[in-house]
Formats: C-alpha cells, sequence, structure tokens
C-alpha cells in the first residue's frame, strides 16, 4: 500500500496538501484543453489517495508524523499533526474526491457547464485544504483552512453566476464566515487566553483548574462556532448552497465541507477539551438536546421538500447532528460512532446525491413529484438510489448500520434515554422521506401531462457518472462487511473505543 | 498702568469680536478682523512681545485682511441667514468654554516673576544668548538658533501655502493689452506710490538686517517688502508687476529661500556639526551664530517675500478675471 | 514741568481733540463724502499735532528721527489715501449730498 | 557621518527635495525625483529602526542646543516603526500616482503634486520623530497643509468642499493641540516632551494639566477622525485623487494615533491619562461605537472609495482600542494594526484608483464584470479585502488575533466579542464589492469601452503591498518583534519617569549643559 | 480681589477664543468661516503672549541697566504660529475662491448635494 516510502513521513503530509493544489494549478494552466485538464484533476486525485494512504500505513504502524511550518506568533503557528481521526477523514475525502471527480467529468459535459476551469480549480483547491483541517495539528492551522475551505468554496456554490446563485452564495459566506469569525475565532482566541496553547492533545488541554463556566461558553461557541456543522439555527446555509453543481453538492456538501465542520466538532471536544471534561459542562446537555432537535426537526422540513436535493441538503442537516449528539455524549463508543459515522454517511450520501445529479443530466428533473415511473428508465441510478437511502436509514445490509448501532449503544451507556428515542424516531422519519422516492419511481406510472417525446428519449446518464454511482453505492455495501480497518483505526482515537 | 491699557484693548477686542458674531455684511466683518488683529497687535505690545506685534499687524492686519478683501471681490460680501440652528455650535462653544475657565483655576497668575515659565528653560535663553548667541534681541535668537528648526519648520509652512495655493488658483500671465488693470486715472496714486515704494522697500531691508538687534527679522522684512509689491501691483496693474518679478521666478526665489535654510543646516553638519549648529560656521562659535542667524534670516526673508507675493498675484488674477466676466 | 512739557500737552489735547471730533463726525455725517472729510482730519492734522507733541517728549536721538520718518510718511500716505478713496468713489458713480437731493426739494427746505 | 545623523535625515531630506521637486517643473523629472528621495527616506528609516532596535532611543540635539533649550529629535522603536510603514507607503504610492495622477490631476499641477506630496511626507516624518511638543504642532501643520492642497487636487468639484472641510476641522484640531500644549508650557515652563514628562507629575491633579490633556486629546482625535469627529474624513478620502487616498488612508491617521500614543505613554503617563483622568473607558466606548457605526456606514455606501473611507474610521477604532487597553500586548496591537492597516489600506485604495484610472468611476455598479477585464487588480483588491476581513494567512488576522488576545488578558471577553462581531461588517462590504466584480456581467453600455488591465508602473506597487500583506501575514516576526519592542520600551519610559518621581528626584533637564560650557571655555 | 485681577486676562482671552470658535462652527459664510478661524488663533497667540509677560518687565532685548525680561519663549513660538496662521488662511481663501467658481456659492446652506454642505 506505500508507495511513498522513499519519502521522509512527516513531508507526506506536506505532500498531501500541495498535490491537490499544484493540482489546481495545472488545472489552470491547462484550462484550454478540456481533456487534458481533466487527466490532471484525476492522476491528482490518485495521487493524493496513495499518499493518504501511506500515511494510514504509517499511523497503523505507530508512527507520529508532525510538522511544523511556520510560526505566526511566538510559540504558535501552522503545525500538523497526524492523529487517527484525522486519517480516517482523509481517506474517505481523497478516496470519494477519485469518484467524484469522474462523475464530475460526466456531469459537467453532459449539464454543458460554464466556467468548467474555475469548477475544477476550486475543486481541487477545496481538497488541499481539507486534507489541512484532517492534519491540523492545532486549533490555529485547523482555522486558518477552515476559512480557506470556505473562500474556496464559495466561487463553486455561486457558479451558474444567475442572481438565484448569487443569493445562494451570499447566504452561504454569509454565515460560514460570520460563525467562524464571531463565535470560532473568539472561542479560540479565549481557549489561547485561558490556556496558553493551542494544540490538540490527547485529553484535552483544559484542566480542573479552569473555570466551568466559561469553558461551558466556550463549548457553546465551539459548537456554533463551526458553522460548517449545521446545528440549527446555523444551518440555512446548507440548503442555499444547493444551488451549485451536483458534483459540488455531493463532495463538498455531502462530505467534504460538511464533515470537516463535524470533524472539527468531533476533533476539538476529544483533543481540546477531552471527553472526560466534556462531562463537567453545563451545556453539553443543552447542545446535546439541540443536536437531537436538529435531528428531529430537519427530517420532518425534508418531509416537506419536492426538490430532490433540498430534501437531501436537510437530510444531511439532521445526519451531521448525529455526529455532533455522538460526540456530545462523551462517551467513548458514541465517540467511535460519530467518527465512524463521517465516512458511512460520507459514502451513502454521496450515492444519494450522485443520483440526484444522473436524474437531472438524463431527464432534466429535480422534483420527486415528477419523477414517478422513471426508475423504469433508469434502472442503475434508481437502484443506487435504493442502496444508499437504505444505508442512510441504517438498515443491515449497509454500511450505516453500524455506526448508528455504537451511536445508540453510547446513548444506553450514558443513559440518555431520550436520545435513543431520538435515533429511533429518526430512522423511521428517514424511511419516510427517502424509500419512498425508489419505490415511486420503480412501481408508480409517469404523472399525467409529462411530455411524452421528451420521456422516450430519456435514458441513463453518461457512462462516468454510473461509474460513480456504481462504485459509491457498491461500497455502501461493502462497508458493511468490511468495516473492520476502519473501526481499527477509530479505536487507536485516545479515549475512544468501540468496546 | 500696563494693565489698564491691556484692560481697555481687551474690552475693545471683545466688542469687535461680538460684533463681528451678529454682522452679516462680509466686508465690514474682514475690515473689523483687521481692527481685531491691529488690536490684538497693541496688546502683544503692551505685553512686551514686540516681534510679536510687528508681525501681527504686518499679517493679521496687513496681509491676511488683503487677502480676504480679494476673495471678497470675487465672492460677494453679504452673508445669507443659516437655517441649521445655531443651539449645538452654542453648545460645543460653552462646554469648550468651561473647559477652558476650569483650566484657568490651577494656572500661574499673570505676570507673576515667580511663575513656572520664568523659571524654566526661559532663564538661560535670557542670561546666557547674548554670551552664546551674541545677539542682543533674545527673541531672534531663540527663533534663528535655539528653536531654528521650528523657524525651518515655518518657512516650509509658507512654502507649502504657496502649492497649495497655486495648485488651487495658478496664475494666470497676461498680455499687456488684454484688459485694463490697475487704476490708470490716479495720476497722485502714482506718484505717491513711487516715492514710496522705495522707502518700503528700504524699511524692509532695515527690518531684515536689523533683526538681531531690534524687532524684525526675516519674515517682518518679507512681508513688507511683499506689500511694497503688492502696492505697486495695486497702482499699475499685474501685468506691469508681472513684467517686474514674474511668478515663475518667485516660485524659483520662495525654493531658493528655503533651500539656503536648510543649505546651512547640511554645510554645519558637513563641518561636523549637528543639523543647523552655526557654532560650526566660523572658528569663533558666537561669529559662527551671527553668520548662520544671517543667512537663515535672509532665507526666511527671500520665502516670504516670494510666497506674499505669488499669493498675492494668484489671488489678484482670479479677481481681476472675475472683474472682466 | 518745563516749557517743553507744558507745549507738548497743549499739542496732545489738541491731537486727541481733533481725533475725536474726527470720530464723532465719521459717525454722525451724513453721506460718504463728508464722512471722508472727517476721517482725514483725523488722520491729518490729528496725527501731526500728537507726533509733535511726542517729538517734544524725547531726547533727541534716534527716536526723534523715527518718529521724524512717521510724520512724514502719514504726511504723504494720508491725503493720498483720502483722495484715491473720494476719487474712486465719485468714478464708481456716487453722488454728494447735494447731488442726491431734488432741486425743489433743496427750495422747500430752506 | 551618516549614523550621527540618522535621526534628522528622514525629515529634511523630503523637505529640502520638496522645493528642488519644484524647480525642476518638468512633470517627469518631478515624479522621478521625488520617488527616488522618498525610497532613500525609505531605506534610511530602515537603518533608524535597525538602531533603535539595538540601541533603544536615539536622541538629536537639532542645532547642537541641548534638550530642554533646543529642539530634540528622539527616536525609540515604536516611532521607527510607525516611520517605516509611512516611507515605504510614500514610495509605491509616487510609483503608483505617474499614471494615476496624469488621469486625474490637471498636467500644470503635476509638479505641484509632487512638491506637496514631498512636502506631506517631511511633515509626518517631523511630526513621528520630534521630541518637542511645538515642533510637533509644526510638523503638523506643514504635513496638514500640504494635505489640504493634495486632497484639492482632484478633478470633481466636490474634491473643493472637502477640503476645506478637512481644512476647517484641521486647522480646529491643530489650534486645540495648540491651546493644550500651551497650557502644558504654562504649567511646566518647557515644550520639550520628556521634560514635560518629568514635570507634569509633579503636578498630578492640577486642573491646567488636565485641560491640557483634554485638548490635546481632542485636537489629536480630530487629526487621527475619531468618532465623533471624524466628518471630516469620508468626504476628503472620497473626492481626493486616487494615489492621495491611498498614500493618507496610510499614514496620516496613523501618525495621529502615534501622537496620541507618545502624548498617552511617554508625556502624560498611563496612570495620569487612565487611572486619575479615566480616559481609557471613553476612549474605549467612543472606539467601539466608532467600529460599529462606521462599519455600518460603510454597508450602505454606493462609492467605494467611500466604503473604504468609513471603513477607515471604523479600523481606527481598534488603533484607539488598543491603547485604551492600557497594557503592553494592547499598545502592542495597536502598534502592529498601525502598519498592517497601512499596507492593506494602501492596497485596497490603489486597487480602486487603479480602477478609476480605467472605468472613470468607482461606484460598486461600475466594477461589475471587472474580474474578468482587470483580472490582476480585482484579485488585488480581494485579498487586501480579505485582509480586512480579518482572514487568516493576512494580515489582518494577524492585528485581529493581537487586539482580541489583548482584550482577553484584560478580562475584556464583551470587548474582545465586540471586535470581533464587528469584524463581521467588514464581511458585507467588502462582499458586495467582490461580488460585483466577479458574479455580475460587464453592462451592455459598457462592453464596447476598452477596459483592460492597467500599467505594470501601477499593478507593482499594489501587489508589493498585497505580497506584504500576505508575507507579513505569515511571517510576523519582523512585525512583532519591532511592535512588542516599542511597547515595551513605552512602558519602561512611562514607568522609569513615575519611579524617578516617586523618589523625589527631578532632574534638571536631562543632558548637562554642554553647550554651555563650551562657549563659555 | 488679587484673584480676578490674577486671572482677568485669560478669561477674557478665553471668551475671544470662545467668540472666534463660535464663529467658525456656526458661520453659514465659508470667509466668514475662515475669520473666525484667525480669531481663534489669534486669541490663542494672545494667551501664550499672556503668560510670557513679566509684571515690571521690558520687551526681551537686552539694553543696559535692565534686569527683569519678559519671557521671550513664547514670542517665538508665536512668530510661528502666526505665520502658519497666515499659511492656513490663503489656502482657505484660494478654496473658497475656487468653490465659489465651481458651484457659484459659498453659502453653506445653498449646495445642492447635501454631501457637499461643509
Amino acid at each position: 500500500m506505500n508507495l511513498w516510502q522513499a519519502l521522509e513521513p512527516a513531508q507526506l503530509i506536506t505532500l498531501s496538501i500541495c498535490v491537490p493544489f499544484v493540482g489546481a494549478l495545472l488545472v489552470i494552466a491547462t484550462g484550454k484543453v478540456p481533456n487534458l485538464r481533466e487527466a490532471v484533476t484525476l492522476i491528482t486525485a490518485a495521487i493524493l489517495l496513495s499518499l493518504v494512504l501511506a500515511i494510514t500505513d504509517y499511523t497503523f504502524l505507530g508512527t507520529t508524523l508532525e510538522l511544523d511550518v511556520v510560526e505566526l506568533f511566538p510559540g504558535l503557528g501552522i503545525s500538523f499533526n497526524v492523529e487517527p481521526l484525522g486519517v480516517l477523514f482523509a481517506l474517505v475525502a481523497s478516496f470519494l474526491w477519485i469518484v467524484t471527480s469522474i462523475y464530475a467529468i460526466g456531469y459537467m459535459r453532459g449539464h454543458n457547464e460554464i466556467n468548467q476551469t474555475r469548477f475544477f480549480c476550486c475543486f481541487a483547491l477545496s481538497i488541499s485544504s481539507v486534507m489541512g483541517i484532517c492534519f491540523s495539528g492545532n486549533l490555529l492551522t485547523l482555522f486558518i483552512f477552515y476559512e480557506v475551505l470556505t473562500l474556496s468554496t464559495y466561487p463553486l456554490v455561486t457558479h451558474a453566476g444567475n442572481d438565484a446563485a448569487k443569493q445562494g452564495g451570499r447566504i452561504y459566506l454569509g454565515i460560514l464566515l460570520s460563525t467562524s469569525i464571531a463565535f470560532l475565532l473568539f472561542a479560540i482566541l479565549g481557549t489561547y487566553a485561558l490556556t496558553g496553547t493551542l494544540d490538540f492533545r490527547a485529553g484535552g488541554i483544559f484542566d480542573d483548574s479552569h473555570n466551568k463556566v466559561v469553558l461551558s461558553v466556550l463549548l457553546v461557541l465551539f459548537c456554533y462556532g463551526v458553522g460548517k456543522a449545521a446545528i440549527m439555527p446555523f444551518h440555512r446555509w446548507l440548503p442555499a448552497a444547493m444551488v451549485a453543481p451536483t458534483p459540488v453538492s455531493a463532495l463538498l456538501h455531502a462530505v467534504a465541507v460538511v464533515k470537516a465542520g463535524v470533524f472539527s466538532i468531533l476533533k476539538i471536544i476529544i483533543y481540546i477539551f477531552g471527553i472526560e471534561g466534556l462531562k463537567d459542562l453545563v451545556t453539553t446537555d443543552v447542545m446535546l438536546y439541540i443536536g437531537a432537535a436538529t435531528i428531529v426537526l430537519s427530517s420532518c422540513i425534508a418531509m416537506t421538500k419536492d426538490n430532490l436535493k433540498a430534501r437531501l441538503a436537510y437530510s444531511t442537516v439532521s445526519q451531521l447532528s448525529y455526529i455532533v449528539v455522538g460526540a456530545l455524549l462523551a462517551s467513548s463508543i458514541a465517540s467511535a460512532g460519530a467518527a465512524l459515522h463521517i465516512a458511512t454517511h460520507a459514502v451513502g450520501k454521496i450515492t444519494l446525491f450522485f443520483c440526484a445529479g444522473a436524474i437531472m443530466v438524463a431527464s432534466h428533473k429535480k422534483n420527486i413529484s415528477d419523477m414517478a415511473g422513471l426508475g423504469r428508465k433508469m434502472p442503475i441510478t434508481f437502484a443506487a438510489f435504493a442502496i444508499g437511502a437504505i444505508s442512510i436509514i441504517g438498515l443491515p445490509p449497509m454500511a450505516g448500520t453500524w455506526s448508528k448501532w455504537y451511536l445508540a449503544i453510547g446513548a444506553l451507556e450514558t443513559d440518555k434515554f431520550i436520545i435513543v428515542a431520538v435515533l429511533m424516531v429518526s430512522s423511521l422519519l428517514n424511511i419516510a422521506y427517502l424509500l419512498p422516492i425508489p419505490i415511486k419511481a420503480f412501481f408508480s406510472k409517469p404523472a399525467e401531462g409529462a411530455e411524452p417525446w421528451r420521456w422516450s428519449q430519456t435514458k441513463e446518464a453518461p457512462l462516468p457518472i454510473l461509474v460513480a454511482l456504481t462504485v459509491t453505492s457498491g461500497c455502501c455495501l461493502a462497508m458493511f462487511f468490511y468495516l473492520q480497518p476502519l473501526v481499527d483505526l477509530v479505536n487507536l482515537i485516545p479515549g475512544v473505543s468501540t468496546k | 498702568m500696563a494693565e489698564f491699557i491691556d484692560l481697555v484693548l481687551l474690552a475693545m477686542l471683545a466688542l469687535t469680536a461680538l460684533r463681528i458674531i451678529f454682522l452679516k455684511d462680509l466686508f465690514a466683518v474682514v475690515m473689523l478682523f483687521g481692527i481685531y488683529s491691529f488690536l490684538s497687535a497693541l496688546i502683544f505690545l503692551n505685553l512686551d512681545a514686540v516681534d510679536v506685534a510687528f508681525t501681527e499687524a504686518s499679517v493679521g492686519a496687513g496681509i491676511s485682511t488683503v487677502l480676504m478683501l480679494v476673495t471678497l471681490a470675487i465672492t460677494g460680501r453679504k452673508e445669507k441667514q443659516s437655517t441649521h440652528s445655531s443651539l449645538l455650535p452654542l453648545f460645543v462653544v460653552l462646554v469648550t468654554g468651561a473647559a477652558l475657565i476650569y483650566g484657568t483655576l490651577d494656572m500661574p497668575p499673570f505676570g507673576h516673576p515667580d511663575n513656572p515659565v520664568h523659571q524654566h528653560v526661559a532663564p538661560r535663553y535670557i542670561e546666557e544668548s547674548p554670551k552664546e548667541v551674541g545677539l542682543p534681541n533674545m527673541v531672534t535668537s531663540v527663533l534663528a538658533s535655539y528653536r531654528g528648526f521650528d523657524t525651518l519648520g515655518e518657512t516650509v509652512v509658507v512654502f507649502s501655502a504657496v502649492i497649495g495655493v497655486l495648485s488651487l488658483l495658478g496664475v494666470r500671465r497676461k498680455k499687456k493689452k488684454d484688459l485694463e488693470s490697475g487704476l490708470e486715472s490716479h495720476r497722485v496714486l502714482h506718484v505717491v506710490a513711487k516715492i514710496i515704494i522705495p522707502l518700503v522697500i528700504l524699511f524692509a531691508l532695515y527690518v531684515q538686517f536689523h533683526g538681531d538687534f531690534g524687532p524684525g527679522g526675516g519674515f517682518q522684512a518679507g512681508v513688507i517688502a511683499a506689500a511694497a509689491f503688492i502696492l505697486y501691483a495695486l497702482i499699475l496693474g499685474l501685468p506691469k508687476a508681472f513684467a517686474v518679478v514674474g511668478p515663475r521666478f518667485l516660485q524659483w526665489m520662495a525654493a531658493a529661500g528655503v533651500l539656503l535654510y536648510a543649505s546651512v543646516g547640511l554645510y554645519s553638519m558637513y563641518m561636523g556639526g549637528h543639523f543647523l549648529d552655526y557654532n560650526q560656521l566660523a572658528t569663533d562659535p558666537v561669529a559662527g551664530q551671527h553668520y548662520g542667524i544671517i543667512i537663515i534670516e535672509l532665507g526666511v526673508g527671500v520665502t516670504v517675500f516670494a510666497v506674499m507675493l505669488n499669493i498675492f498675484y494668484a489671488f489678484g488674477s482670479q479677481a481681476e478675471r472675475s472683474n472682466v466676466q | 514741568m518745563d516749557f517743553l512739557d507744558i507745549v507738548s500737552s497743549i499739542l496732545l489735547l489738541a491731537g486727541v481733540f481733533f481725533g475725536f471730533s474726527g470720530a464723532v463726525g465719521l459717525f454722525r455725517f451724513p453721506d460718504f463724502f463728508t464722512r471722508i472729510h472727517a476721517a482725514s482730519v483725523t488722520d491729518s492734522i490729528a496725527a501731526i499735532l500728537i507726533i509733535g507733541a511726542l517729538l517734544l517728549q524725547t531726547s533727541f536721538d534716534l527716536n526723534t528721527a523715527k518718529l521724524v520718518f512717521i510724520l512724514l510718511f502719514l504726511m504723504v500716505t494720508s491725503p493720498t489715501a483720502s483722495h484715491a478713496l473720494a476719487k474712486s468713489a465719485r468714478h464708481g458713480g456716487l453722488l454728494t449730498l447735494a447731488e442726491t437731493r431734488p432741486q425743489d426739494k433743496q427750495g422747500s427746505a430752506k | 557621518m551618516l549614523e550621527q545623523h540618522l535621526a534628522v535625515l528622514p525629515i529634511i531630506l523630503p523637505l529640502i527635495a520638496a522645493p528642488l521637486a519644484l524647480i525642476l517643473g518638468r512633470s517627469i523629472f518631478s515624479w522621478g525625483f521625488a520617488t527616488l528621495v522618498s525610497g532613500l527616506a525609505f531605506l534610511l528609516s530602515w537603518q533608524l529602526l535597525a538602531a533603535a532596535l539595538s540601541d533603544g532611543v536615539l536622541s538629536y540635539a537639532v542645532g547642537g542646543w541641548a534638550p530642554p533649550w533646543g529642539i530634540e529629535l528622539r527616536v525609540d522603536a515604536a516611532n521607527a516603526f510607525v516611520l517605516l510603514a509611512v516611507t515605504a507607503i510614500s514610495t509605491l504610492v509616487l510609483v503608483y500616482s505617474k499614471h494615476s495622477i496624469e488621469k486625474e490631476v490637471k498636467a500644470a499641477n503635476h509638479s505641484l503634486f509632487y512638491t506637496a506630496h514631498l512636502l506631506c511626507l517631511a511633515g509626518l516624518s517631523g511630526i513621528l520623530i520630534t521630541g518637542d511638543a511645538f515642533n510637533l504642532f509644526v510638523f503638523l501643520e506643514i504635513s496638514s497643509l500640504a494635505t489640504y492642497t493634495l486632497v484639492s487636487l482632484a478633478s470633481d468639484r466636490r474634491c473643493l468642499t472637502a477640503a476645506f472641510r478637512y481644512l476647517v476641522m484641521g486647522t480646529i484640531g491643530a489650534t486645540f493641540i495648540l491651546i493644550g500644549v500651551g497650557l502644558l508650557y504654562m504649567k511646566t515652563g518647557t515644550l520639550n516632551m520628556l521634560d514635560l514628562a518629568e514635570r507634569i507629575d509633579l503636578y498630578d491633579s492640577s486642573r491646567t494639566i488636565n485641560t491640557g490633556l483634554a485638548f490635546i486629546m481632542v485636537g489629536v482625535s480630530i487629526k487621527l477622525a475619531l468618532f465623533p469627529l471624524h466628518m471630516w474624513l469620508p468626504p476628503a478620502y472620497t473626492h481626493a485623487p486616487s494615489a492621495v487616498t491611498a498614500f493618507l488612508a496610510s499614514t496620516a491617521t496613523k501618525v495621529a494615533v502615534y501622537v496620541m500614543i507618545r502624548f498617552i505613554f511617554t508625556v502624560f503617563g498611563i496612570d495620569h491619562v487612565f487611572v486619575d483622568m479615566g480616559m481609557g473607558l471613553i476612549l474605549m466606548a467612543l472606539a467601539v461605537v466608532a467600529i460599529f457605526k462606521c462599519s455600518y456606514m460603510a454597508t450602505v455606501q454606493s462609492n467605494v472609495k467611500t466604503v473604504l473611507a468609513y471603513s477607515s474610521v471604523a479600523q481606527i477604532g481598534y488603533l484607539v482600542l488598543g491603547l485604551s487597553l492600557v497594557s503592553v500586548s494592547g499598545l502592542m496591537a495597536s502598534m502592529i494594526h498601525i502598519f498592517n492597516h497601512a499596507l492593506m489600506k494602501g492596497a485596497l485604495f490603489m486597487a480602486v484608483g487603479a480602477v478609476f484610472y480605467r472605468v472613470g468611476s468607482v461606484d460598486i455598479k461600475d466594477f461589475a464584470g471587472l474580474g474578468r477585464k482587470m483580472p490582476l487588480t480585482m484579485a488585488a483588491f480581494t485579498i487586501a479585502g480579505l485582509s480586512i476581513i480579518g482572514v487568516p494567512l493576512t494580515v489582518g488576522f494577524v492585528s485581529k488575533w493581537y487586539l482580541v488576545i489583548a482584550a482577553l488578558e484584560q478580562d475584556q471577553w464583551l470587548v474582545a466579542a465586540l471586535v470581533l462581531v464587528g469584524s463581521l461588517f467588514a464581511v458585507i462590504y467588502i462582499g458586495r464589492i467582490i461580488e460585483a466584480a466577479y458574479f455580475q456581467k460587464l453592462p451592455e453600455s459598457r462592453s464596447s469601452e476598452n477596459i483592460k488591465e492597467v500599467s505594470w508602473l501601477m499593478l507593482v506597487p499594489m501587489w508589493v503591498l498585497v505580497i506584504a500583506n500576505i508575507y507579513f501575514g505569515i511571517d510576523t516576526s519582523l512585525t512583532t518583534e519591532a511592535a512588542n519592542s516599542a511597547s515595551e520600551w513605552l512602558f519602561q519610559t512611562n514607568s522609569m519617569l513615575e519611579n524617578k518621581v516617586m523618589e523625589g528626584e527631578v532632574l534638571e533637564g536631562h543632558a548637562i549643559e554642554e553647550k554651555a560650557q563650551e562657549v563659555s571655555s | 480681589m488679587s484673584f480676578i485681577l490674577d486671572y482677568y486676562n485669560y478669561w477674557v482671552v478665553v471668551f475671544l477664543m470662545m467668540a472666534g470658535f463660535y464663529i467658525v462652527i456656526s458661520a453659514n459664510n465659508l470667509v466668514k468661516k475662515i475669520v473666525g478661524l484667525n480669531i481663534f488663533q489669534t486669541s490663542v497667540f494672545m494667551l501664550y503672549i499672556s503668560m510670557g509677560k513679566v509684571s515690571g518687565g521690558t520687551a526681551p532685548i537686552v539694553v543696559e541697566g535692565v534686569t527683569q525680561y519678559s519671557n521671550p519663549l513664547p514670542h517665538v513660538l508665536i512668530l510661528t504660529a502666526i505665520v502658519v496662521g497666515v499659511a492656513t488662511t490663503a489656502v482657505g481663501l484660494a478654496l473658497i475662491v475656487r468653490i465659489k467658481r465651481a458651484y457659484g456659492t459659498v453659502e453653506e446652506n445653498e449646495f445642492d448635494n447635501k454631501d457637499d454642505v461643509i
């Protein structure tokens, strides 16, 4: 698995951040020749995956990978430190980037999108900053890459350039930047003022000497400061960002960006507060129940949405809060569930988005009510959709089962029965808003008044799209049976265990 | 007696100021301002500040008033009724005034020889400067030597003023026949002016070089010399004045004055002293001080003359333009 | 108090008197030309008398010379200034009191 | 020779160059000469900073007269640091101004422009370096007069009223300073700042001294456009020629802030200003209001220069906030922000000037579609804009970091939060412009116009500042070190002075009367 | 009584300053504003000169037999300040002339645009 043994291990971090960045530059350089440009994207993605695999190798071997790049403030700078949680996230992101790139090529060409060079360039930039978030060694580094991620995805959101896209972009940037500057930066600075350090340390950096009230406030600030985690009421940006092209929604708003959010929260809780330290704080429970409320409420909102991408977006909001809840339960097993959910939800949700995009490319349909009977024309797409939906719901034999399982066990362990109930209700709601879509598509007749000539021409989406969604839906299935490597990885996280 | 005169003059000043506040006729306002300046010059004289009185009389009552009058010739002489409320300004002024009155309460008593200002720093000027600098006029010693850097700054301020005025108004060169300017028909004025102007220039030179011993110096001399040319320009018209000293030449002069001043400083640096250290100018420090002061006063005089005259040219050519229109 | 002092005081008082009357005239006279007449009383005769008085107070040194110069200067400039003012006013079309008063009114006023 | 006179050279170099630039007459010569001189001044101030960092303080007695009788120039880390920023910006702006001025100022006035610029630079350097309270007033007036001239040189008639308003306000401010200095002089008999500091402490609760303090503070506040005395600034910055705005926005108010720092820390002393007079709370409140009110005003303007002008007033709030925290780190945050804000605003105004150069207007609607037509200019604008917002890896972030940390150190959690919330406004007002530039189409009416990138002479200085924005956002060692030693130095002098008085030891002047001895012997 | 004798000068000077200040901020006409500025500044000069006075002293020019001189330093400062004042006045008036040409008025309430009001 390790193709990079010749290199100094720490340099792998540099490379994994630089490779997508260089890729972005090359994309600009080759912008005039689309085939070459797409080749650059794919090759970059492949190199990145191999790098991350190599890092994973080292992580399992127990090698610590650390790198201090530059000192911004005395004793504080951009530094990287590889730890298992980050590796998990990096694996998910880099693997899905390849798949998404394949998909994006089909989608962008099939849809005749404008500004494709800008699109692929920003895409690579976002991946670069996601890698930075994964491997960040302190809060400052995390914050910096978090902001870079926000800014580099902004052009992707406003890609269409029309009024709706600009409006969406404003909400996106407005909420994400505002929360990060007003809350997250404030919390980081507060942490720094209290402890004098921002390093991620096993067991957290706060100790008993710190005022619990202040820490409680900081926890709230951190949770809301990471606006990308979309905890209500700061979730509006996520549906707004759905104006972006579907590959963006798929990778960034189902995987990279939102997962960067919950990953940050998870990382902050594990390495800044410490899972043990969390138990003493008043606001842990408050935030826990807000997370639970987010799960239920956004599922309910998802039911009312007819636009497929909007429904999926609210579904994402709901699923993100699973991870937040898992982290805030302050138990090692729930945290493991949360970490695993990053991976399992990612493959599930990306499948769903791929399908939504495929439907859009093939039949130009956005609304669920128009999709009745479409399953017969696009069987592969809707089969994949069904697999993804089942994974999200958490039914065997799909990947989502495991993470929900651990979450539920964690909730039971800590005697938070309300959370258990919420998980159950939410699963039911998931069934109610996701499963009808493939069922109707396969078993209903097309609605009256549909355009017959168009209907007859509809067929499966282009090959790259089909390949991509087959791969991800296959993953949903495979991860149910072969989750062990990931579980091992999660068990390496200090204070977290599946047992 | 001095206190009594002081009080009378202050009362007159207060009346003048009050009158200015309420008058709407700007011509009268400007004339009253001239009177105000002149009265304050008298106060300065009464308070032993002869140099300041001299300057205030020539600048405040002289140049400033002339410039304001020329401006009025262009802008008109009536102030319109104000529309906005005068309550806010009144409030601001009352607060500021109250603060100042509050500040006066701890002030050292007026005219008392034991006041801190007379105990620290100044005694050295009074006791040592005749020996160190060698001039009887302490004001000139302090101005040109101890605080020569301030005076360099002052010269540069004047220079900046001409830069500002020229960039705003510019001086238009006109052909002589373009328009009839000056006061052609005033025979008497012509004759008298021809008598007086040389005398005024002579007086300016006296003030320039006598500044070391009595009140006066480069600044006052420059203003007086400029006044002579202003008189010439008023009576014979700007084109003729331009023929005597043109605006372009005046620009050069203004620059040259500043450079003359600064070059003294540079030379003293070259001789191994600090900037503007006149002791280095000659083997005998006191003689060096003397040379230095004479040269820098000349620089000040040249710059001030050139600037004041050039500013007048700029305003004058604007006023003539508006007369023609 | 010697003789010179007495002469000087008399001159001074006379000067003050003329100066004062000039000021009164400036306020009380009806039109421009009459007022300029009053004003020129102040800066001609009053000034001469006062400077003359001061001359007697000096001990005939540099200050005397300065005063003489001031006197000469005033004697040249102030009549010229009054003249220039009056002429400009005339030039600008300002009429005297007699000219502004209509003929018949002049008759009835008597 | 050079080392000996290092302190006086940055003042007299532009001072002497100004008349020469006028004599040169031709626009191109004046430009080249002024740029050269400004560049030399930059090198000198670099030397000066190095010397100040290693030696602590450089004192220079002009005319060879020992202070307090003569005028003293005092260079320490603090003013050398600000001077470095001022001369650097001046040089870059001069390079930039050649084309910009050709477009915005009529040809006859070009050499006057460069003369006035040099005069302004000389004035600002003088304000920074001088150690004499009255000399400060003189240099303040040199720079102010030059500034009024510079503002009024634009072709739009509104620059005239703006300049007049500036002149009236500025003169009132200067007169207030004059009154304040007079009151201090009356009570102490000296004008030398260090000497003043020693003697003021003898009269801790004197009403005259307190009034003098108040007048100086109000006067300086007018000059630095502290809310609510900022009304002159937005019109002046909006209507002045772009190069002038770029220069003034990044230097003039900064120098005024330094004057305030100097008066508070080395003349009056912290205890006097903050403990006895309670100025800290007033300044802090005004600063916070300035941040919010003016940031809000910036979001509703349609002229981009006005937007940035209001943003400047808001940023002045940050500067004042830092020093009102009364701590080494707060002062350091202010010093860093003085430098950093100069970098950001310089770049922003240069970019806006470039747009004006090509488009002839700087309304937000005229920015539509410029992202494609002028990619380099708009990229510069975007990066500098992100810096204003305070995005990491830019200098804006560094400033904000230190400011908030300083506030937190003093347990001012509310202030820290307000600072961050206030900076959100920047997201809005910068966002509006960037959105117009990149995500709106060029209007039909303009598509025929030949809008293209500006020449390299304008781009290079702009990008130097942009790169500085990023460089000093990553490698903060230079700014931090200089600002830190500057603020520590200011605090040290302050405590040193206070100790002296507590020990009852009042110095008669602080130097031996070498001069007097020389003469008598 | 001695209290009043000690301070009357300052108080009148303060009154004069405030009169000038009031003219600056309340006047409608720009020329009058400049006149106000001048009065304001001239009055400040009086404050300085007042503090330099020594009762029974003479002008600071060395004369045989005189020992009590007034303080020369304020005189020097004010000489400089007067020059600064006239420089500002000249630039201000030049601006007024240009404003008159550009707008046709120098009255504050006659500017069409609210932004131009000074």
